[in-house]
């Protein structure tokens, strides 16, 4: 767990952001700052528009009203990870063709694939068809994707969802090195997440819309 | 550059890997031929009358009903959210997933043309000429319905709405693809379907990444 | 009227459907008018958070 | 894109507010109306009573009167609908959304109007209700466009989100369908039998020319009403659509 | 007997609402019928000659492809596994499908006949005997559809696997369909296609339950 | 919480059980018994056949080997609930149109679909399209089936995925109340569940096949 700084300075800021669906606002007027190597956690109950405001802030989302910014970053190159709800992870491609094809498509700036999955524990089912693989198992191959290629922002919808214990830890470990790099990270979920270093985390409570 | 033939080599492995996609899509062009003369009698002349374009329209329903699985696949598994994000620009995604398409669905159906031909009474000299005609129609055919199919591609249940959307526009690329088998004036017709093609390949995936990057979610 | 002569049944029929075909589109935009003021009316009413004034957007 | 931050109000922000856009039209929804039934009793009158009958169609010629109207239609409906999507994609005017979605359906009966009036036309000069001629048929084709757009308005769950999407396939259909024209001219010159008789139409005379143009006005005063009239509703679809939901969200916590 | 009323309802419902499933369904069959013109040229006694072989062909083409919306998204969401264990037995459940899915797609084929009867410039006395061999004969198309449906549902993307293993199974229907059009033996022709309907729809809801229920997952 | 029996004496029983994929052999010689009130746990890491195993005694997938039994059934009905990862909910129908669906299909049995609704916390949205609830909603949505028709057995796979803390309280409170009433239940999951009464819990512990 190298502590080097790997991403340039990265300030991300919100402010009066209001975002929703359809025209509803889900959760109005919310504003943070998120520096290197701090991550922010979303927490509130089912239906508050945790997936909405990630979506949002990874631009798939039109917002409603305010204004979300990265200062610093570099405009030619994307720099944010989405990990959501669905695993993007395509039948008839084995497991290591698939993480490769991302790799490649977002450039393979980070870990090499295999690397990549031996981190995430599916060292041994690269030949696989990424068909086969089971719910948690497909999970991880999703986390592996952000290991692939280096990119210094990371919105993470459940990312524990489906994992054993043993992937818990995975995930906390993929968090701490990630931060540790420089890296930010948004992450909503229902799951206790704890870091190495626990002033790292922010945690953004979002209310059921009055 | 590399990020552009990977996302090749991914679709055409999609699409020729185990799935028989290329070969249901072939089966379908020669059944929509092989059942015109059931429907409208085994008379030879008559058949040979309408063969180039009972072809034409087999080519064309093939080609528009194949477009379910150029975008829709990718939306439903949360795929596309991710392609948008690519550092390869979303257009580059969309043409090199129109180049896949063509090459696993428009040049089959070229090589099935000829038991076609047979089936329906087709003279040596049309024969030659429908096999230009769809070489060059068909990348027109492709363009259009990958632009039909980004507008349809977060509908659920989208099904045909991406065919009937499209037929219409696809008009002049039938007429002119039967028009340069056919009519006496068929260098004008090929020259325009050419043309037609060019045009549509070049801003198909444009227009295309545009209508699947206003989409929401 | 003035004599149609042997056409008459055309002229009229296209008269009638023409006419049929925007009385319809009439009707149903009015319908259509009507039946969406009065739910939205409805759901107004219903709406605990309503104190804006008619037409501005949130 | 807040009005707040505005501090004066110039049309065109006016007009981009959905509820203003509806509070500043809506008075001049009944001056059109009286206009348009105005242009249609004067149009019938001059239709029915005040109209030679034409040399070569006879009484027929007065199908031109309800035929022609629609026909132009057609084609003016597309346009509208073609500058409210540069709208919806250039500037993002929600208005032209709402423009574009209203005037689909309108569209559709015009065109399917044309086609109806010019068909029972045809019957009687042609001796068939149908003929594969190049103006008739890229009408048709119109009409299959127009009926796409609005299969593909009601196959989006959200309607919100279906208008940048639409505005895109819109324009692409308003630079194809020159080409279509084109191509089915070409297609149905190279084949059609020259015993279509087309009147195109030179020099009718002044009456006939005043009753079409007096009918022509009337039908496209109609339009404006109806569209004006479906965009209001329109608009206010989506606030019940927003309100519904907001209600099944649980409504006050 | 309140589980069928009910998943009759829910096929209604889920067909009907806002999807303009039946729409598209309706323009597909008058596209196809449509650019058939564009294709063979617009000479009216050929047009007519074809006419109701054309016709026969867009419904079947029409029908063959609703096909996917009968089991495949109950498959993906999960339903389709649901549906195997409630308490109605399963070919009660498709036999409920079966007839909503004639109702929104056949009786809609049905209603837009005459346009593509006077497009194709048919005369008076074929459209009506064009009308009833449709009304005898899509029953039967519904219900060896609903048969390959039911085989390829656990196919991922399916989509026209289904069409091009029931073409040729039907091609029996349409043969007699166009036959009671068109053949001096039309009696005959109707009386087969109507024993086929009867036949295939009494039988397709046991066949494709068996289907269903012995495809692992 | 009526503890009344409900369900009629019922013992599952499963003995040298073994279940796979496509002829892979993923857990052998399963063995376990099961009587009214009681549940079953089935923990392991990811990828150890859980999912598998539950949809083999759903009776979806057919076992390798072994035998699985429940005495006491009528033959008659339909006795097991199976709730998949897969959530079964159809865009198009509102909320309540698509949980009364379920009831009459299955037989309205159970409670009313408006107060199942109200139990799993969804009351207030019935008239939402169903296709609009978050990941966590639909998660409560496809718990209301197993209410609204009385079944004694239910098969749960993650049946607290995607849910809120409150969400697990529900599971824990739908079990105990399922339980009680005399039911049986087998859940896979890879979150705690405590019941009211612990000794109504056994646990089987996959493992990753050699
Ligand atoms: C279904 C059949 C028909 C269709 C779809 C059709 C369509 C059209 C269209 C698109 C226009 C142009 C309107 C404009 O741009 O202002 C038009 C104009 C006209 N049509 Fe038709 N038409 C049909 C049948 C007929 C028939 C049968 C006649 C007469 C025998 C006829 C006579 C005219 C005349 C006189 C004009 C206006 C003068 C002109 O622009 O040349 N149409 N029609
Ligand atoms: N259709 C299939 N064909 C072959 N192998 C499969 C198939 N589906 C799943 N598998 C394999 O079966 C194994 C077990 O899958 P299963 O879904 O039962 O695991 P699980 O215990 O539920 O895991 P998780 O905790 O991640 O949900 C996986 O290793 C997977 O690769
Ligand atoms: N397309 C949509 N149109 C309208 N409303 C929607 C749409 N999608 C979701 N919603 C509503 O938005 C709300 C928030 O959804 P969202 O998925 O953001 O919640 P969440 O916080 O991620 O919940 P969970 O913890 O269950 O995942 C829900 O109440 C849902 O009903
Ligand atoms: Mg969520
Ligand atoms: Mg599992």
């Amino acid at each position: 767990m190298t502590d080097r700084q790997v991403f340039s300075p990265l300030r991300l800021s919100a402010s009066g952001l209001s975002c929703g669906r359809g025209g509803i606002a889900l959760s109005t007027d919310i504003g943070f700052e998120l520096a290197n190597g701090h991550a922010l956690l979303l927490r509130g109950p089912n239906g508050t528009g945790k997936t909405t405001l990630l979506l949002t802030l990874a631009g798939v989302i039109a917002p409603l009203a305010g204004s979300f910014a990265a200062e610093g970053a570099d405009p030619d190159t994307r720099w944010l990870h989405y990990c959501g709800h669905r695993n993007a992870i395509k039948a008839r491609l084995t497991v290591l063709e698939d993480l490769s094809f991302w790799a490649e498509i977002n450039g393979p700036t980070g870990m090499a694939p295999r690397e990549a999955l031996a981190e995430v524990g599916l060292g041994t089912l690269d030949g696989l068809d990424a068909g086969f693989l089971s719910a948690g198992q497909s999970r991880r191959l999703a986390l592996a994707r952000l290991l692939v290629s280096l990119r210094p922002v990371w919105l993470l919808d459940e990312p524990t969802a489906a994992l054993d214990t043993e992937g818990h830890a995975l995930v906390t470990r993929l968090l701490d090195r990630h931060l540790g790099m420089g890296g930010l990270a948004i992450a909503a979920t229902h799951d206790p997440i704890t870091l190495s270093d626990p002033t790292r985390l922010g945690v953004l409570q979002l209310e059921r819309a009055p | 550059m590399s990020g552009f033939a990977a996302m090749l080599r991914r679709e055409l492995r999609l699409s020729l890997r185990g799935g028989g996609d290329v070969l249901t899509l072939v089966l379908f062009f020669i059944i929509v031929g092989a059942i015109v003369p059931f429907a409208v009698g085994p008379d030879r002349t008559l058949l040979a009358a309408i063969a180039p374009g009972i072809v034409w329209i087999a080519a064309f329903l093939a080609m528009l009903l194949g477009l379910e699985r150029l975008f829709r696949p990718d939306h439903e598994d949360g795929a596309l959210v991710l392609l948008r994000q690519a550092e390869l620009p979303l257009s580059a995604i969309v043409a090199a997933k129109l180049i896949v398409h063509w090459l696993v669905s428009a040049v089959p159906l070229l090589l099935a043309t000829p038991v076609l031909a047979v089936l329906l009474a087709m003279d040596l000299d049309s024969f030659g000429r429908t096999m230009i005609s769809l070489a060059l129609g068909t990348p027109a055919l492709a363009a259009f319905g990958a632009i039909g199919a980004a507008v349809t591609v977060s509908i659920r249940r989208g099904g045909l709405i991406a065919p009937i959307l499209i037929a219409p526009l696809s008009i002049p690329v039938l007429i002119f693809g039967v028009g340069s088998i056919t009519s006496p004036q068929s260098g004008a017709a090929t020259l325009f379907l050419a043309a037609l093609s060019l045009m549509a390949v070049a801003l198909a995936p444009f227009a295309a990444a545009l209508a699947i990057s206003s989409a929401e979610d | 009227m003035i004599d149609l002569g042997p056409h008459a049944v055309f002229i009229i029929w296209a008269y009638i459907g023409v006419m049929l075909g925007i009385a319809g589109l009439i009707a149903w935009t009015l319908f259509d008018a009507r039946r969406t003021a009065s739910e939205l009316s409805r759901l107004e009413a219903r709406d605990p958070r309503r104190q804006r004034p008619a037409g501005t957007t949130p | 894109m807040t009005p707040d931050t505005e501090p004066r109000l110039n049309w065109w922000n006016r007009m981009a507010n959905p509820g203003q856009f509806v509070a500043w039209t809506t008075p001049l929804l009944w001056p059109l109306v009286i206009l348009t039934a105005v242009l249609f009793v004067l149009g019938f009158w001059f239709a029915f009573f005040n109209s030679p009958e034409d040399y070569q169609m006879g009484d027929t010629v007065r199908i031109m009167y309800v035929h022609v109207p629609n026909a132009w239609l057609s084609q003016f409906v597309y346009a509208i609908m073609s500058v409210s999507a540069l709208g919806t994609l250039v500037w993002r005017h929600p208005m032209a959304d709402v423009s574009m979605k209203a005037a689909a359906p309108l569209g559709a009966l015009f065109t399917a109007l044309a086609l109806f009036t010019g068909a029972l036309w045809g019957r009687p000069t042609w001796g068939t209700f149908w003929e594969w001629d190049g103006r008739m048929t890229s009408t048709l084709v119109l009409l299959l466009i127009y009926l796409g757009l609005v299969a593909l308005w009601r196959a989006f769950d959200d309607q919100l989100r279906a208008a940048r999407v639409i505005a895109v396939f819109t324009l692409v259909g308003a630079i194809n369908i020159p080409i279509i024209k084109f191509s089915v001219d070409w297609w149905s010159t190279l084949h059609q039998p020259a015993s279509v008789f087309r009147p195109d139409g030179p020099r009718m005379p002044m009456s006939i020319l005043v009753p079409l143009f007096v009918m022509f006005f009337a039908f496209t005063f109609l339009f404006l009403v109806l569209h004006l009239k479906a965009m209001h509703t329109e608009v206010k679809r989506r606030r019940v659509m927003t309100l519904k939901r907001r209600l099944a969200q649980g409504g006050p916590a």
